[in-house]
């Protein structure tokens, strides 16, 4: 831990995070743009998420007379959480300080904190809307975590870190090889990842039709800056998804090293990566349709099934050999 | 010496002073009277033995030793301070009219005269006195059970009359045999009969006879012990007569039968020891019967709906444990069985004043009528309900600390009988708490007033066994530890 | 100095049990003597057992017990640590308990009952934890059992007390022989009771897996592991609300320590497949006790299958703890014991703050079930906020305590791949998945909880009319969320102390989880693993900070104030509310199988035209360990019971022929 | 030993004992109360006789007193004191059903047999020239105690332990002769308050059931009516 007092490392850790954070609607935008080409709709503009969210922050906050002081503390620490989430994240760049402070575990730790105070958000006017939303996004949330920890699993054994900067520095060093387990993970990994960010199949970002929506139940009697934070909470949310599967499953390209071309090269390949996420996403989501509430634990239970097949195609098949 | 004859002669006195006296209030004070003498003298008796060691006197006909002497002192005390309960209890009795003072004067003086009879039987040095005694300490105490003349009093001491009759006459063949055994081996056969005499010549003894002769013994004693199957007197005779006198009756008379079967043990144990191909015999006999007592005790407390009859099952249940730790033999064991029947003797005596106290409060027997307990008279309450955790092994009540041992005895010799016991034990706790638990918690019924309770000899008692079971005094270790000597041949101190 | 402190500790609640027998006569004293006097056998403990834990073992003997064997009297560094926790516990609960008993002032309970068993009862546990050899042990367990026996019965007026009661004094008894044939077990091979003995005593494999068995049985029973868990969620609510922090916080893992106890030290040889056992026991324990925990609608008993939950996991680190000590990785070994007190410690403290939140909640409201309860949070800011601090850190949420002990325990179970077994390599990965389950379904447990009972709008016109609890219980909770928060941030600083328990323990190596300084956790390697709470929380907070003040600029209109939006059907009421049993729906479908439900909607139509004015839901929620295990037992006994009472058929010749055929089948038998 | 080599007396010692079992027997057939009580009494004669003639082939002069009390008390106070009773209770005409006579008297005679066979190894040891009758006061006790098994009424109960009693005693004097004084003596003391209590019970049982039957004294049984309460779907048994 001798280099966590390295100042330039710092630096570089707040400009990767704000990075990440300032990118996070851009993200949504591409999506958002990828998906109406997909259905032949009019798309549009790629920075239309920003021109919410600044509308957003410049209008009134309402809140219920019913409301508790926690409903208006909910979005900071949602936001916060979130973005600390981020922090810890690589994106472009390996061994930067901020990766050692939490690993991976943490890092689910985060978000469940994140989802914590958004459920609790969602309880605390008392309709029954948001009673709703909470329910089912942590019914979703309690079984997609064990599916997506067990992946992460998977992959640390391999690696023999939690600490996503080294496990990702270990599978650069092996080069390409191709695991069984990998796979499998990784199929977890984009199943939950759709079910925790809230998208088709699972829930739909885009309505508010009040028997399906999850999320949106939650966040429904946000308005002003609150509803803004919470917005780019999840925003974030998908980012990290993506740079999460993108960065451990295909690292290469990520900066091993600080130096400017590295780092250079380390952002384009990220945005690359994203971006190819994004239309496999879009894709789904154009070719699929939102499943029955009570559908979504059997797709939760198939990402478990690959997480678990996962760890034991690990055991079995990698270790011994 | 003198200390002895006192211990003796005051309560026949008192037995016969009784009959005659005819005012009732005086006879529950002279009661009090003849028996707190009877335990000044016996404690007297006892420094004796302590500071001399054990004592023949008139003629070897008296033997005191480590093993009888604490006995005797405690058949004293708790017959004390059970006096001490029954004056105003059966002044109640005499009161609400299920009693008139005739039946008042046969109780007093047989109360004392039962008290005689059990002094004589752990004092006397001969097997044939100490039949005697035994026999004398049923006919005493059989009119007291049908003492209120209810048709299920007069029922339960009939069944107590024939069939400890019965048993005892087995015991005296059983004497009989003993003393056949004795006298084809000494030259003055007179002396046959004679503890002191038959112990020293234990070894020449023939195991066969002496064998035959621990089955009557056995099975004649242990109808007095209360063992299964030979129990079946013991609740009816317990829950129908008046309550002092099931307190004395669980306190004491199965504790002197019980002495009995070991001093014919240690006979037996002596004559089979080395010569026969089944030298532990009476050992394995002992821990049968024990051990289904105990199991077939626990079993019965689950069905009570009488709760003098339950606290009778639980006596049963806690013979037959000593009698499968006397049994089991062995240093530990033994000292456990005797600290077991010392801390039995108090607890459920204790139990059974209290539980006197509660079936006034609630003017019957009957388990389902008594409710509420401790709203309605919290020390009676609480008495029953700390004599219960007590009497089911509770630390840090003393009976914890006999079953501690006897589990750890049983543990080094026959290590799956534990198991036996431990659920044994579970099961008679789970019975005896189902029962208890809803007549001391819970709401008062209506008109259910308290009475007026001495809880002290209750609370006197509970607290020498919470006192045992944190710290064995150091005498009374010394004294359990030479009557181990005694019967296992070796102490444990 | 840490033996009189231990002792003082003692002493001080044994005349807390004392000054209590006047508290019928003089009610106040149970306030103004009783308590204070708790509170300070609680400190005396909590510094008697630092200085233990930070020094060296003491040891002596008390002139009581059997009269060859003094009770011995020692405390290691283990002992320092659950004594600490003891103490700290006992403090809050005393610094709470003469606000909370106000309640019981005017009523027919006995005071006296409550002042002399809760000092016995604190006097039973601290013994317990002290004690040097099985009989002291016994003794002081089985105080604890009996003394809070008492406690559980103490509103003994409703029947659901008396049967819990009942429940609890039977298992607690039943888990006490199990125990105490342990010892008997390891006295037989050792020759003696004294601990030094037990631990020197060699044991063939089968007689020490038949002494971990039975020590596992009965410590299991009273922490609570399914399928022997059926008194806690009886028990721990009918009891007043400060003994209920005392059993679940501190009689647990007064439970856990005689565990560690006995498998860690006084068998000394672990076999693997002990671990695997405790490990699958555990798992079982934390799955089954969340999903009930999430059907329940009672708070405290939610809190009490809640503390199943935990209990659960506790065994799971021990059981990791265990694998790995059997198979020759003593480092690793010492990561999961440090990992399952740690947990022990946080549950300690939050499981205490949550139910003495549940105390001042009842007081307030006088209600029980959730359902009835609601918007509390602006009634009772205070408790209000404390109780979310337990709820986040309940539920295992960083950077409170809660996520530290579970993010060890992972740590170690992920280290399950350096075992040579297979079978191992899988399973404990896939313990350590259903810990993530449990996990989850914890953080939704809790959203329930705090969500229903504390935010929205009141449901009932008591909690719409709770007041400010007194200012010794907000004291109390303050006191243990901060401590909920100083061991979630500062783990390093505790858990370097605690390395000494793993020395303590017949000498396993401390497992240099602090190695990297008070700032970092490195379980293993920092390579491997690492985690700054510090860091974390500083981030948080810049975080929000920064986003705070961008977004309160000058230019910032201030909040409007204004209803919910209804649909436009009309003002909402509270009833419109999302119910406790609605918010568990979902996850009692997907589930099913794990509960004895009974569901009923009962519709309601209007007699002459038909038509349904209204729905009655009805939900009951059975323990499925009752049909399986208990009943059968239960009928059994009573089965046999009826057997045996024919042999008190009432006729005297049948008696007699008992007795005559007695006699001839011993003749028989002798000849 | 030979049988013939024994003196005539030892012979009627035998003898004796011979007619003792046989009263026993004839104890177990009765049916009628009254009868019984004169079988009793022949017994109580019998065994007073025995031990008087043992008290002669012996030379143990204080069985003479052992024998005259046996003689007072089994053949006459005590027979006395029940006929009395009988009378008094207006019963003399009362007849008892045995459960089954032939089947009695069967198992009457393998008790006998099973009494020789345990006493075998008691007897090997005696010298004396009675020793055979040690089986006999055995089976006499054990038949004692069969009467008391097979019979309803309280009276023929008492008569039944009162011969075991005899069983007893004749066991003493023939196996030992006769136990110490002391012992005789109290023994024969609790055994006459015994029959004063006995007494006392009689009529304290015809009052509380009007009627002398043991089969009627059940009211103290552990009931199951407890349990077909609570759980009716459990089968009757």
């Amino acid at each position: 831990m001798a280099d966590y007092l390295n100042l330039q490392g710092w630096l570089l850790a707040l400009l990767q995070t704000a990075l990440f954070v300032t990118a996070a609607p851009l993200l949504v935008g591409w999506l958002r743009l990828l998906k109406a080409r997909l259905q032949n709709r009019r798309a549009p503009a790629l920075t239309q998420p920003y021109r919410d969210l600044s509308k957003l922050f410049r209008k009134e906050v309402i809140v219920a007379d019913t409301a508790s002081p926690l409903f208006r503390a909910a979005p900071y620490i949602v936001f916060s959480a979130t973005v600390v989430t981020a922090a810890v994240i690589p994106l472009i760049a390996v061994h930067l300080p901020t990766a050692a402070i939490a690993d991976v575990i943490v890092l689910v730790g985060f978000l469940a904190l994140a989802r914590f105070f958004l459920a609790l958000a969602g309880l605390d006017v008392g309709t029954a809307f948001g009673g709703m939303g909470s329910s089912r996004e942590m019914t979703i949330a309690s079984l997609g975590e064990p599916a997506m920890l067990m992946a992460i699993f998977t992959l640390t054994m391999t690696a023999q870190s939690t600490n996503l900067s080294h496990a990702i520095d270990f599978l650069l060093a092996q080069g390409l090889v191709l695991r069984p387990s990998f796979m499998f993970a990784l199929l977890a990994l984009l199943l939950v990842a759709v079910a925790e960010t809230g998208r088709i199949p699972v829930d739909n970002p885009t309505t508010h039709l009040e028997l399906t929506m999850v999320h949106e139940a939650m966040i429904l009697e946000y308005s002003g800056r609150h509803l803004a934070l919470m917005e780019w909470a999840a925003q974030l949310k998908l980012m990290i998804y993506g740079v999460l599967i993108a960065n451990i499953f295909f690292p290469w390209g990520i900066a091993a090293e600080l130096t400017p071309t590295a780092l250079l090269l380390g952002l384009a390949v990220i945005v690359l990566k994203l971006m190819l996420l994004c239309a496999v996403l879009a894709v789904a989501e154009t070719a699929l349709a939102k499943m029955r509430l009570f559908r979504v634990p059997g797709f939760l239970n198939l990402a478990f099934l690959f997480a678990l097949l996962g760890m034991l195609s690990h055991v079995i098949l990698e270790v011994g050999a | 010496m003198n200390a002895l004859f006192a211990t003796l002669l005051v309560p026949l006195l008192g037995s016969m002073l009784m009959a005659v006296v005819p005012r009732c209030r005086i006879a529950g004070w002279l009661n009090v009277a003849f028996a707190a003498t009877t335990t000044v003298t016996s404690v007297i008796l006892a420094l004796e033995v302590l500071r001399s060691g054990p004592m023949l006197s008139a003629g070897k006909f008296f033997y005191i030793d480590a093993f009888n002497v604490y006995l005797v002192v405690l058949t004293a005390f708790v017959a004390t301070t059970t006096a001490i309960f029954s004056r105003p209890y059966m002044d109640y009795e005499l009161g609400r009219g299920r009693l008139n003072s005739r039946r008042m004067r046969l109780y007093h003086a047989m109360y004392q005269g039962f008290l005689f009879t059990m002094l004589l039987a752990l004092s006397t040095n001969n097997l044939g006195i100490l039949w005697v005694a035994l026999e004398g300490a049923t006919l005493a105490t059989v009119l007291l059970v049908s003492l209120y003349r209810t048709p299920e009093s007069v029922e339960a001491a009939w069944k107590y009359f024939i069939l400890c009759g019965v048993g005892i006459a087995q015991a005296l063949f059983g004497t009989v045999l003993l003393y056949f055994a004795a006298a084809s081996v000494l030259t003055v056969p007179e002396d046959g009969l004679l503890w002191t005499t038959l112990h020293g010549i234990a070894g020449q003894l023939d195991p066969t006879v002496m064998s035959i002769a621990f089955v009557f013994l056995l099975v004649g004693y242990g109808t007095k012990v209360g063992l299964v199957p030979l129990h079946n007197w013991l609740p009816d005779a317990h829950s129908e007569g008046p309550t002092p006198m099931s307190a004395v009756l669980s306190g004491l008379l199965l504790n002197v039968a019980l002495y009995a079967v070991v001093r014919t043990k240690m006979l037996v144990d002596g004559a089979l020891h080395g010569v026969s191909n089944m030298p532990q015999l009476a050992g394995y006999l002992m821990m049968a019967f024990g051990l289904l007592s105990f199991l077939v005790a626990g079993l019965f407390l689950h069905r009570q709906r009488d709760i003098k009859r339950m606290f009778s099952y639980s006596s049963i249940e806690h013979m037959g444990l000593m009698t499968f730790a006397f049994g089991l033999g062995g240093p530990l064991a033994t000292f456990a069985a005797l600290l077991h029947m010392t801390l039995h003797s108090l607890v459920k005596s204790a139990i059974f004043v209290t539980v006197g106290h509660a079936t006034h409060i609630a003017g019957t027997q009957a388990i389902d009528k008594i409710r509420g307990l401790i709203r309605t008279q919290p020390a009676v309450g609480w008495g029953l309900l700390l004599g219960t955790a007590a009497i089911a092994g509770f630390p840090p009540f003393g009976l914890f600390v006999s079953e501690f041992l006897l589990l750890v005895a049983t543990m080094e010799s026959w290590p799956w009988l534990t198991v036996a016991l431990l659920s044994g034990l579970a099961i008679a706790f789970a019975g005896l708490f189902r029962n208890i638990h809803p007549m001391v918690y819970g709401n008062q019924p209506e008109g259910q007033l308290p009475v007026q309770a001495n809880m002290l000899p209750v609370y006197l008692h509970l607290l020498l066994a919470l006192w045992f079971g944190l710290a064995i005094p150091a005498v009374l270790a010394h004294w359990f530890d030479q009557a181990t000597q005694l019967i296992a041949g070796k102490g444990v101190l | 100095m840490a033996l009189q402190l231990i002792a003082y500790a003692v002493v001080m609640s044994l005349l807390s049990a004392l000054v209590g027998l006047g508290a019928s006569r003089y009610r106040a004293l149970l306030r103004l003597a009783c308590f204070p006097l708790l509170g300070l056998s609680g400190l005396a403990a909590a510094a008697g057992g630092l200085l233990v834990l930070t020094g060296t073992a003491v040891a002596a003997q008390l002139p009581l017990g059997l009269p060859w064997l003094p009770w011995s009297v020692r405390a290691d560094a283990l002992s320092g640590f659950i004594l600490l926790l003891i103490g700290v516990v006992v403090f809050a609960v005393a610094v709470f308990g003469p606000g909370y008993v106000r309640e019981f002032q005017h009523g027919r309970h006995s005071l006296a009952a409550l002042g002399v068993f809760t000092g016995l009862f604190v006097a039973g546990m601290q013994l317990v934890v002290i004690a040097d050899d099985a009989f002291m042990f016994m003794v002081a367990w089985e105080l604890m059992s009996l003394s809070s026996y008492f406690l559980v019965a103490f509103q003994h007026e409703n029947a659901p007390n008396r049967r819990a009661a009942f429940l609890y004094l039977l298992m607690a008894h039943v888990g006490g022989l199990a125990i105490l044939l342990g010892y008997g077990v390891l006295a037989a091979f050792g020759g003696g009771f004294g601990f030094d003995v037990l631990r020197a005593a060699e044991l063939p494999p089968l007689w020490a897996g038949v002494a971990f068995a039975l020590a596992f049985f009965g410590f299991g029973m009273k922490a609570g592991l399914v399928p022997l868990h059926a008194w806690l969620p009886e028990a721990h609510p009918v009891a007043p609300s400060h003994i209920s922090a005392l059993m679940s916080g501190v009689m647990l893992k007064v439970a856990v320590y005689g565990f560690v106890r006995v498998t860690f030290d006084l068998i000394g040889t672990i076999q693997v497949s002990w671990g695997v056992i405790v490990l699958l026991v555990g798992s079982a324990s934390a799955l089954l006790g969340v999903l009930y925990a999430m059907q329940q609608s009672d708070i405290k008993r939610l809190l009490a299958y809640s503390s199943i939950e935990n209990i659960g996991v506790i065994f799971m680190a021990l059981g990791l703890a265990m694998i790995f000590l059997a198979a020759g990785q003593p480092l690793l070994g010492s990561l999961g014991l440090i990992a399952a007190l740690y947990h022990a410690l946080n549950h300690a403290l939050f499981k205490s703050l949550l139910f003495l939140g549940a105390g001042a909640v009842i007081q307030q409201t006088h209600q029980h079930s959730l359902e009835h309860m609601g918007g509390l949070l602006k009634r009772l800011p205070y408790t209000g906020t404390f109780f979310l601090i337990g709820c986040i850190s309940i539920a295992s949420l960083p950077p409170f305590n809660g996520f530290v002990s579970e993010w060890l325990t992972l740590q170690a179970a992920l280290q399950g791949v350096v075992l040579e077994s297979g079978v191992l390599r899988i399973v404990i990965p896939v313990a350590a998945a259903m810990l993530a389950l449990t996990a989850a379904l914890g953080a939704m447990l809790f959203v329930r909880l705090y969500g229903i009972a504390f935010l929205g709008q009141p449901r009932t016109r008591q909690s719409r009319q709770a007041r400010l609890p007194s200012r010794g219980m907000r004291a109390a909770q303050a006191l243990l969320a901060l401590l909920c928060l100083l061991l979630g941030v500062t783990p390093a600083i505790v858990i370097d102390v605690m390395g000494a328990i793993p020395q303590a323990l017949g000498g396993l190596p401390e497992p240099g989880i602090t190695g990297q300084g008070w700032l970092w956790l490195t379980p293993v390697a920092p390579a491997v693993a690492s985690y700054s709470a510090p860091l974390v929380l500083l981030g948080l907070g810049l975080a929000w900070g920064l986003f705070y003040l961008l977004l309160h600029g000058p230019r910032q209109k201030r909040v409007r104030r204004i209803h919910a939006w209804d649909c436009g059907f009309g003002p909402l009421s509270p009833r419109m509310q999302y119910t406790a049993a609605s918010f568990s729906m979902p996850v009692r479908r997907i589930f099913q199988p794990v509960w004895l439900l009974d569901e009923r909607v009962e519709r309601i139509t209007d007699a002459r035209s038909q038509r349904l004015t209204g729905l009655r839901h009805q939900l009951q929620v059975g323990d499925r360990s009752w049909a399986v295990l208990y009943e059968p037992i239960g009928r059994w006994v009573l089965a046999a019971a009826r057997r045996v009472a024919r042999l008190q058929s009432g006729n005297i010749r049948t008696y007699l022929s008992y007795s005559f055929f007695t006699l001839l089948f011993l003749l028989w038998l002798i000849t | 030993m030979n049988f013939a080599q024994f003196t005539l007396q030892e012979q009627g010692v035998v003898i004796l004992a011979a007619l003792v079992l046989f009263a026993s027997f004839s104890l177990l057939a009765q049916t009628r109360i009254i009868a019984s009580i004169h079988a009793f009494a022949w017994q109580g004669a019998l065994v007073a006789a025995a031990t008087a003639l043992v008290a002669f082939v012996a030379g143990q002069p204080h069985l003479y007193l052992s024998a005259l009390i046996t003689l007072a008390l089994k053949a006459m106070l005590i027979p006395w004191i029940l006929h009395r009773i009988v009378v008094k209770l207006a019963i003399t005409r009362e007849v008892e059903t045995v459960v089954n006579p032939a089947l009695v008297l069967l198992a009457a005679a393998a008790l006998v047999a099973f009494s020789y066979y345990v006493a075998l190894p008691v007897e090997k040891l005696s010298t004396l020239a009675t020793r055979n009758t040690i089986a006999i006061s055995m089976a006499v006790v054990l038949l004692g105690m069969l009467i008391m098994v097979t019979r309803r009424q309280a009276i023929t109960q008492v008569v039944g332990f009162m011969s075991m009693e005899n069983g007893l005693f004749f066991a003493a004097v023939v196996s030992t002769h006769g136990m110490p004084m002391v012992v005789e003596l109290g023994v024969a003391f609790d055994l006459l308050v015994a029959t004063v209590i006995f007494g006392v019970f009689f009529f304290q049982i015809r009052q509380s059931i009007e009627s002398l039957d043991v089969d009627r004294l059940s009211r103290l049984a552990e009931s199951t009516e407890l349990d077909e309460a609570v759980e009716p779907e459990e089968p009757r048994e």
